[in-house]
């Protein structure tokens, strides 16, 4: 059959596959309950960054003839207004756009990256190994908000150097751990099965290795989601993010450096803040579904633990796991 | 078991917040002494003060404190008041200097009872170094003394066949050619380019440096050089002036500045007593504006040392110890259009700005009136064509105030071809849309957006984009802008300079979005080299129309300035137009109250 | 054992393995250019006829999965020849090699851990065909099919995931995988032990079933003496990666030469075992004279010297010792 | 083999040193095609061409960009390693090492005492949450870290800023500017130096302490199932004795390394607070060093971070070295 041997016809499968996945995937994680919950909120954020002009009440970019500066929330402003006159509520709405869209598309880009390098450096070892695993451990040496702020002063910062810029410096820590597993997979008994029925290389790693690190993937992806979202906060909020765009960072810090507290505006605050929090919740809601999904066995609250753990301490994981591989230099048969 | 364990966990806790808590100082604590407590909004404070190479941030006010000029301008009574010089006279006068004498010669007296801050008389020796090095492009690498000085004097080689041997202003060398008597020995001569103007550079912004320390200077040791030895930083760090005030290196850091008073400063008041009443000035640094605002309500500081934003005067004036000040300020903002773009930075949309009809139909598409209601809150005033402020004596009086006239923009625009196509909101002209970024800093935002407003109702699109907070770095020097807003600022002290930085048409750089006119580059010459005073103020008024005429730097409004001071601790404020509550007068007069 | 199989034995030389020898390099940390050597096999020649089923007995750490590793292809040797019908398996052309390597085939040990869990049944038994590309999909699950009743599994469960079957299970769909591409020899490693011994049985016939219908040739490693009483043709014993004695099955049961196979023996006769002092030593820079002489004991002075080689003491019996060296000369 | 680990940890460390070191020559020449473009100063109004080429030409000079890439690598890294990360732009191009070393201390206030108290905070309540297990405590340590975790320290900071700062007046909203100038170690300095952090410090680390406190808890857990734990226990060692002079101990390591890692990563992530409070440190000097493209101060303070990270990572894997055995016999079992 010589259709099978067609590329196009092997990508196009693949990404029916992954989409299969995926779909299952989110099947599953409405199924579960915090899940559930997470899934709506990112929906919901989305449709709402997606329908911005046709939900937002106001222009949330206008400051004008409204002259309405510094109300509280009202029945006419939802969420009151700034001291130029913006309907917060309008800006929420838009700041939903560029939040979410960079968080998402940068989660995926991060998970696409460090899936491939760190298959890379794991399943082909030896020199790959040794070049990508340095590289990586200078990229985490250095330190990220720091470096991204000099990289935006060196290339501008329009939305699309921020996602670069926020991908180059994040696969890194990702890759690590995806080696890590996929040293794991690849001193499996299937995958030298695989190999001994004349499975190549790219086989072993569409076939094997890909599906095997898919589910730290997917929670990856989700956890990534939330880290870049509090990431191009920070960054917004030091005045540093994208400048054209309104986002939920943007406005927390206008709100700062336009006195909110001083002159008592709090709503100004709170709902960026809270669209923040809604949204990077969501994100660690599906994560803890993940984790609970893919480790059914857990308790529920020590998958939730574990997911903790791994956002506040990927670096000790990764000490243990150094650790680990040394216990198992020079390919010694374990019987 | 367990419960114990809980409460003492709380308890640990609570401890810990009730002992940072408690420690709560008394404000007043903090008031020890008599100083003036100024706030200063700023990215941080430098630790060096090399007078006239820190141009950003609080140098030059810290510095201009510190150090003295030779006189100072009074613009009321259009006069030079002494301050290290005691007195000037032009050896001949200008209208009696023979044609082909291409300079002036100024000879100026030296306050003989003026001390450098360790007690040691100012001599002409360092007057002498000072305008050396800042003539000497070879010992003090800045742009900016250069940028200032370079119109002032040229000085050709010998046989005059036009090569250039030095540039700016430069003091006779000395010995050479004068003849000094016994009674001359604080005196010093000047040579300065044929510009009446010339002089006040001379007089009032170059800040005299003490030769005893200076004098290590040379081509090796450049006065900014990248790496400083560290005998210079210590100069740097330590400043040695003829000002009123030494800085307190000890008490200065990162956070605060702080002046002392110089009891032995040569100029007296009136009564022969000490000329500054305020002892000492402690400069805080804020980061932002916001923290600035609560520090001096909060008692922090006396008075902050910039115009305060106008959504934050109401909440102010809520104080009863906390006055604000409003008065109209020396700035024109004016809407810049890049019209003199450089090949590497031509856009096709900066192409269309050379078009005289689109800029008379931008022109006609502002209305001051309603900038001025609604971003300013009404705290400002209109500008006429020129760019001259309201009471100013250089005023071309017979400008009209710019008219909003939606109608007759469109009806130009039209005319000119640019039409708006199908499903489009905006014009566009050959393919190119009226799509141009305002580059400014994120204080002007408002502004910007109302004149988006406005713009949009004749068809051009207007987008903002940041430049940052240090607008002479980001944007004006590059030529990388279509538009920006522009405060700028014509007084005759420095006309001279400003017209031709600003104006004359040159073809090398369009810094300052300059437009190509060779009458105007001619007019504007002739100004600046006439010797005849009133032919000068003539010509000033005809330039005002004439660069009004060509529309590319179109006045929006004065702003004015709000100044927050407190009244509890101080009193005898000052206002004075143009810089506000904090001033030179203020200092003099300010007393403690008891 | 039948005298068919017997006969069958002296037809043909499947596997012929000669001086074969397997070392690891461990890096001694800074002083790289100094290696620590792991003779993980050392000096091993074997024959296996076809139909034959050589058991491979000894220890934990004794090298017996490297060797089987190595036959198989997956550990590249530091010296020695593998033969396959007369073709060296390192010196073929790449073509032939991936023919002779779709007649030989590995089970695993643990079938939780050579059995992908992401797949399904059909999954894992098709993955030969589908590596090898040239197949429909049809025939794939004609196979499947043929495959499972094979092993004794219901066809209803192809589409279901590993982890809904028993061990047991696990091994029978581990097995059908390997005999997906009808080898000629398979190489068992340690089939049962990580099963439950009620179960040991049921594979322990499928594989002689198997053996039988498909006319396999086994190298069965396992350090249950039992099991290979039951399965085996041929029985090698290895110590410290060296064969020290080999021979039919029932000889070596019955007239156990080398003092280690008398040992291990004397544990399943469960009449006054010999127990063995000590652990078995490192692998790591062996002694120079006879491997197993820490722990034996019938030990003579010269064991420390002298290497025993695996000599023919009777007709198709080897062993490896000094003491028999002795006795024959 | 215990010292060979500790050398090739060294070397290895010397080796992202130097990477990071390259990694920072470049970085500022990316992208132009004369890294001096980032150096000239601006070219004025009244300066013709000629006169701006010849500052252009003297900047070259000065900053060594006339010669060779790789001779100008050179210099750096020789200047590197005599300590001299070059001069600022700033007036008076004052050196970028002294720059950072007069703010240093600040930042590492904040950063110092908020790891501390999160460390002590966070662990005494991971213990007791452990040994809680499924209760109160340990439910409410779950749901305060989940929402912690969420919630970006800024936001925090904001909060506590508009309740406790401006609503309540309890703590200072913003950092006293004298405060670095005056302190001469009195009792009364000191106190005033903690009353100006008490809230950066509870913004910054209210979600360490819960970091800690999750990670505590659940190492507590895995090691109290531990054979030797369930030994103690048969051996009928009270459990706050088991807990404390067995769990501890084996817990000891991680703390230990987080502690350090915290250390890296909290400079950086004082960037933010600094800016919510005025707090003058290293973090307002990068921003600011940013809005004025002072690249040498900013490749500075990137290679200052880049080292104490290293550093700290350094001196985490040596103190794993010193305190688990299982890496002194050379990291196998």
């Amino acid at each position: 059959m010589k259709y099978k041997n067609n590329i196009i016809f092997a990508i196009a499968k693949s990404l029916l596959n992954t989409l299969i996945t995926l779909g299952q995937m989110i099947i599953k994680i409405w199924n579960h309950k915090k899940g559930r919950i997470g899934l709506i909120l990112v929906v919901m954020i989305s449709l709402i960054a997606i329908f911005a002009p046709f939900l937002a009440p106001y222009d949330p970019y206008d400051v004008l003839q409204r002259g309405a500066r510094g109300v509280g929330p009202s029945t006419e402003y939802f969420l009151g207004t700034t001291s130029y006159g913006q309907d917060i509520f309008s800006m929420l709405i838009y700041g939903a756009r560029v939040s979410m869209s960079i968080c998402i598309i940068t989660a995926i880009l991060i998970s696409f990256t460090g899936a491939i390098i760190g298959i890379a450096a794991g399943y082909l070892g030896k020199l790959p190994d040794a070049i990508i695993m340095r590289v990586v451990d200078v990229m985490l040496v250095i330190p990220t908000l720091p470096i991204t702020i000099v990289l935006t002063n060196l290339f501008g910062k329009s939305y699309a150097m921020l996602i670069f810029i926020f991908t180059l410096f994040g696969w890194a820590g990702l890759s690590r751990v995806v080696r890590s597993q996929v040293l794991t997979i690849k001193n499996t008994n299937y995958v030298k099965s695989a190999e001994l029925f004349g499975g190549g290389k790219w086989y072993v790693m569409t076939k094997h290795i890909l599906p095997g690190v898919s589910n730290q993937l997917i929670m990856n992806t989700a956890m990534t989601a939330a880290g870049v979202m509090i990431a191009e906060a920070g960054l917004s909020f030091l005045g540093l993010g994208n400048t054209e765009f309104i986002s939920w960072g943007k406005m927390l810090a206008e709100a700062q450096s336009s006195g909110a507290f001083l002159l008592g505006y709090w709503w100004w605050i709170i709902a960026p803040g809270i669209g923040i929090f809604a949204s990077v919740s969501a994100f660690m809601l599906i994560g803890f579904s993940l984790e609970e999904i893919f480790n059914p066995r857990m308790k529920s609250s020590n998958s939730q633990y574990k997911v903790l753990k791994t956002l506040s301490g990927t670096y000790i994981k990764e000490l243990f796991e150094q650790m680990e591989a040394a216990d198992n230099v020079g390919g010694i048969e374990n019987e | 078991m367990k419960k114990n364990r809980i409460l003492l966990l709380l308890l640990i806790i609570s401890m810990g917040i009730l002992l940072t808590g408690c420690n709560q100082n008394d404000k007043s604590d903090s008031r020890s002494d008599d100083s003036l407590y100024v706030g200063y909004i700023s990215a941080g404070f430098p630790a060096v003060f090399m007078p006239w190479l820190s141009n950003q941030g609080i140098s030059p006010t810290v510095s201009s404190m510190i150090y003295s000029t030779l006189f100072s301008y009074d613009e009321e009574n259009d006069e030079f008041l002494p301050v290290l010089g005691k007195s000037w006279e032009y050896v001949v006068e200008p209208d009696q200097v023979p044609q082909d004498q291409d300079y002036l010669e100024v000879r100026v007296e030296i306050d003989e009872l003026a001390t450098w801050s360790n007690g040691t008389p100012v001599t002409t020796e360092d007057i002498y170094l000072t305008f050396d090095l800042a003539s000497d492009f070879s010992r003090s690498n800045h742009a900016g003394t250069l940028a200032w000085t370079g119109d002032l004097k040229h000085d050709y080689n010998a046989d005059r066949s036009g090569e250039l041997v030095r540039q700016g202003i430069f003091t006779v060398n000395h010995p050479g050619d004068y003849e000094f008597t016994e009674e001359d020995s604080n005196v010093v001569y000047f040579h300065v380019d044929k510009v009446l103007g010339a002089i006040t550079p001379l007089f009032t912004t170059i800040l005299i440096l003490p030769e005893q320390e200076y004098n290590i200077i040379s081509q090796e040791l450049k006065l900014n050089t990248t790496s400083p030895t560290e005998e210079l930083m210590y100069l740097f760090k330590n400043p040695m002036g003829s000002g009123p005030f030494t800085l307190n290196v000890d008490n200065s850091g990162p956070g605060v500045i702080v002046l002392e008073r110089r009891d032995d400063y040569h100029l007296k008041d009136d009564d022969g007593g000490i000329l500054y009443k305020v002892e000492g000035i402690k400069f805080i640094n804020y980061l932002d504006e916001i923290v600035a605002i609560n520090a001096i309500k909060e008692g922090d500081i006396d008075v902050i040392n910039s115009s305060v934003s106008n959504i934050y005067v109401d909440n102010l004036s809520e104080n009863e110890n906390v006055s604000v000040d409003t008065s109209s300020s020396a700035y024109v903002q004016a809407l810049t259009l890049n019209v003199n773009v450089p090949e590497k930075y031509s856009t096709p949309e900066r192409e269309l700005l050379k078009d005289p009809i689109l800029r008379e139909a931008i022109k006609l598409a502002i209305d001051q009136e309603y900038l001025i209601s609604e971003s300013l809150d009404g705290q400002g005033s209109m500008v006429r064509g020129g760019l001259f402020d309201e009471n100013n004596k250089y005023v071309n009086d017979t400008l009209p105030f710019n008219k909003i006239d939606l109608a007759k923009a469109n009806q130009l625009l039209d005319a000119a071809g640019y039409l708006v196509e199908d499903g489009d909101k905006f014009r566009s002209k050959d393919g190119v849309s009226l799509r141009f970024e305002i580059t400014s800093n994120p204080g002007l935002k408002t502004t910007i957006n109302y004149i988006q407003v406005l713009f949009e109702q004749v068809g051009i699109e207007i987008v903002y984009h940041e430049g940052g907070n240090n607008a002479t770095k980001d944007y004006f020097y590059l030529g990388d802008f279509d538009m920006t807003i522009q405060g700028v600022s014509f007084i005759m002290s420095n006309v001279d300079m400003m017209m031709r930085a600003h104006f004359v048409t040159v073809g090398y750089s369009s810094n300052y979005g300059r437009v190509v006119d060779e009458d105007l580059a001619a007019k504007v010459n002739e100004m600046r080299s006439t010797l005849n005073y009133d032919r000068k103020i003539e010509l000033i008024k005809e330039l005002q129309s004439d660069i009004a005429a060509l529309n590319y730097k179109i006045p929006l409004y004065t702003s004015s300035m709000s100044s927050a001071y407190r009244t509890d601790v101080f009193s005898g404020w000052v206002s004075v137009k143009g810089t506000g509550i904090y001033n030179d007068e203020s200092l003099q007069n300010l007393t403690r109250r008891q | 054992m039948a005298d068919d199989i017997k006969k069958a034995i002296e037809e043909e030389i499947l596997i012929e393995v000669e001086n074969l020898s397997v070392d690891f390099p461990i890096s001694r940390g800074l002083a790289w250019w100094k290696k620590d050597i792991v003779s993980a096999v050392s000096n091993v020649s074997l024959k296996i006829a076809r139909g034959s089923c050589v058991a491979l007995v000894g220890e934990s750490g004794c090298g017996k999965t490297t060797l089987a590793n190595t036959l198989i292809g997956l550990i590249t040797p530091t010296g020695g020849k593998v033969r396959y019908k007369d073709q060296d398996l390192y010196e073929v052309s790449n073509a032939d090699y991936k023919k002779i390597r779709n007649n030989m085939q590995l089970i695993f040990q643990d079938p939780y851990s050579s059995l992908n869990p992401r797949f399904t049944i059909k999954d894992i038994i098709s993955e030969p065909f589908r590596i090898r590309k040239n197949i429909s999909e049809l025939e794939i699950a004609n196979h499947v099919e043929r495959l499972l009743k094979l092993v004794g599994l219901s066809v209803r469960d192809k589409d279901r995931h590993i982890f809904n079957f028993s061990g047991g299970q696990r091994q029978r769909i581990a097995i059908a995988r390997a005999i997906a591409l009808n080898p000629e020899f398979l190489i068992c490693d340690e089939p049962v032990s990580a099963l439950d011994v009620s179960i040991h049985a049921q594979i322990l016939n499928l594989l002689l079933d198997l053996q039988k219908e498909l006319n396999l040739t086994y190298l069965f490693i396992s350090h249950n003496l039992a099991v290979v009483r039951n399965i085996s043709t041929h029985v090698a014993v290895m110590y410290l990666g060296e064969i020290v004695e080999y021979g039919e099955v029932d000889e070596i049961f019955n007239n156990p030469i080398h003092p280690y196979t008398k040992a291990l023996l004397s544990a399943v006769k469960d009449d006054d075992p010999i127990i063995l002092e000590g652990d078995i030593p490192s692998p790591i820079n062996p002694p120079d004279g006879c491997r197993f002489c820490s722990r034996c004991y019938l030990k003579v002075d010269e064991c420390d010297k002298d290497h025993p080689e695996l000599l023919e003491i009777e007709t198709d019996h080897f062993a490896a010792c000094n003491l028999i060296k002795k006795r024959t000369a | 083999m215990k010292i060979d680990y500790v050398i090739k940890r060294i070397l290895h460390t010397v080796l992202i040193f130097l990477a990071v070191i390259t990694l920072n020559f470049f970085i500022p020449r990316i992208g132009v095609d004369d890294p001096a473009e980032r150096y000239y100063p601006p070219q004025l109004g009244s300066m013709t061409d000629e006169e701006y080429d010849e500052i252009k030409a003297l900047t070259r000079e000065q900053y060594g960009f006339d010669k060779s890439n790789l001779a100008q690598y050179a210099e750096y890294v020789k200047r590197l390693f005599s300590g001299d990360l070059g001069n600022s732009f700033q007036p008076g191009r004052p050196k970028v090492m002294e720059m950072i070393l007069e703010r240093l201390p600040w930042t590492l206030v904040l950063s110092v005492s908020t790891m501390v108290i999160s460390a002590f905070f966070g662990i005494t309540y991971g213990t007791f949450a452990a040994n809680q297990r499924g209760r109160l405590a340990d439910t409410a340590l779950l749901a305060s870290s989940t929402v912690l975790t969420a919630l970006p320290s800024f936001i925090i900071a904001l909060i506590l800023s508009m309740v406790l700062g401006f609503g309540l007046g309890i703590f200072p909203c913003y950092a006293d500017s004298e405060m670095m100038t005056s302190f001469d170690w009195s009792l009364a300095e000191i106190g005033n130096v903690l009353y100006n952090a008490a809230l950066p410090i509870i913004s910054m680390r209210i979600g360490g302490i819960v970091g800690y406190a999750v990670s505590t808890r659940n190492s507590v857990i895995v090691v109290s199932s531990d054979d030797y734990i369930l030994t103690a226990r048969a051996k009928g060692l009270s459990n706050s004795r088991i807990l404390y002079s067995h769990t501890l101990t084996n817990y000891l390591l991680p703390i230990v390394t987080r502690f350090m890692m915290g250390l890296s990563g909290l400079i950086g992530g004082a960037v933010v607070i600094e800016k919510v409070f005025n707090w003058n440190g290293m973090g307002t000097l990068f921003i600011n060093a940013n809005l004025n493209s002072d690249y040498p101060l900013m490749m500075g303070v990137m290679l200052f971070l880049s080292s104490i990270a290293l550093l700290a990572n350094l001196t985490a894997d040596l103190l794993y070295f010193v305190l688990d055995p299982r890496v002194q016999d050379g990291g196998r079992r």
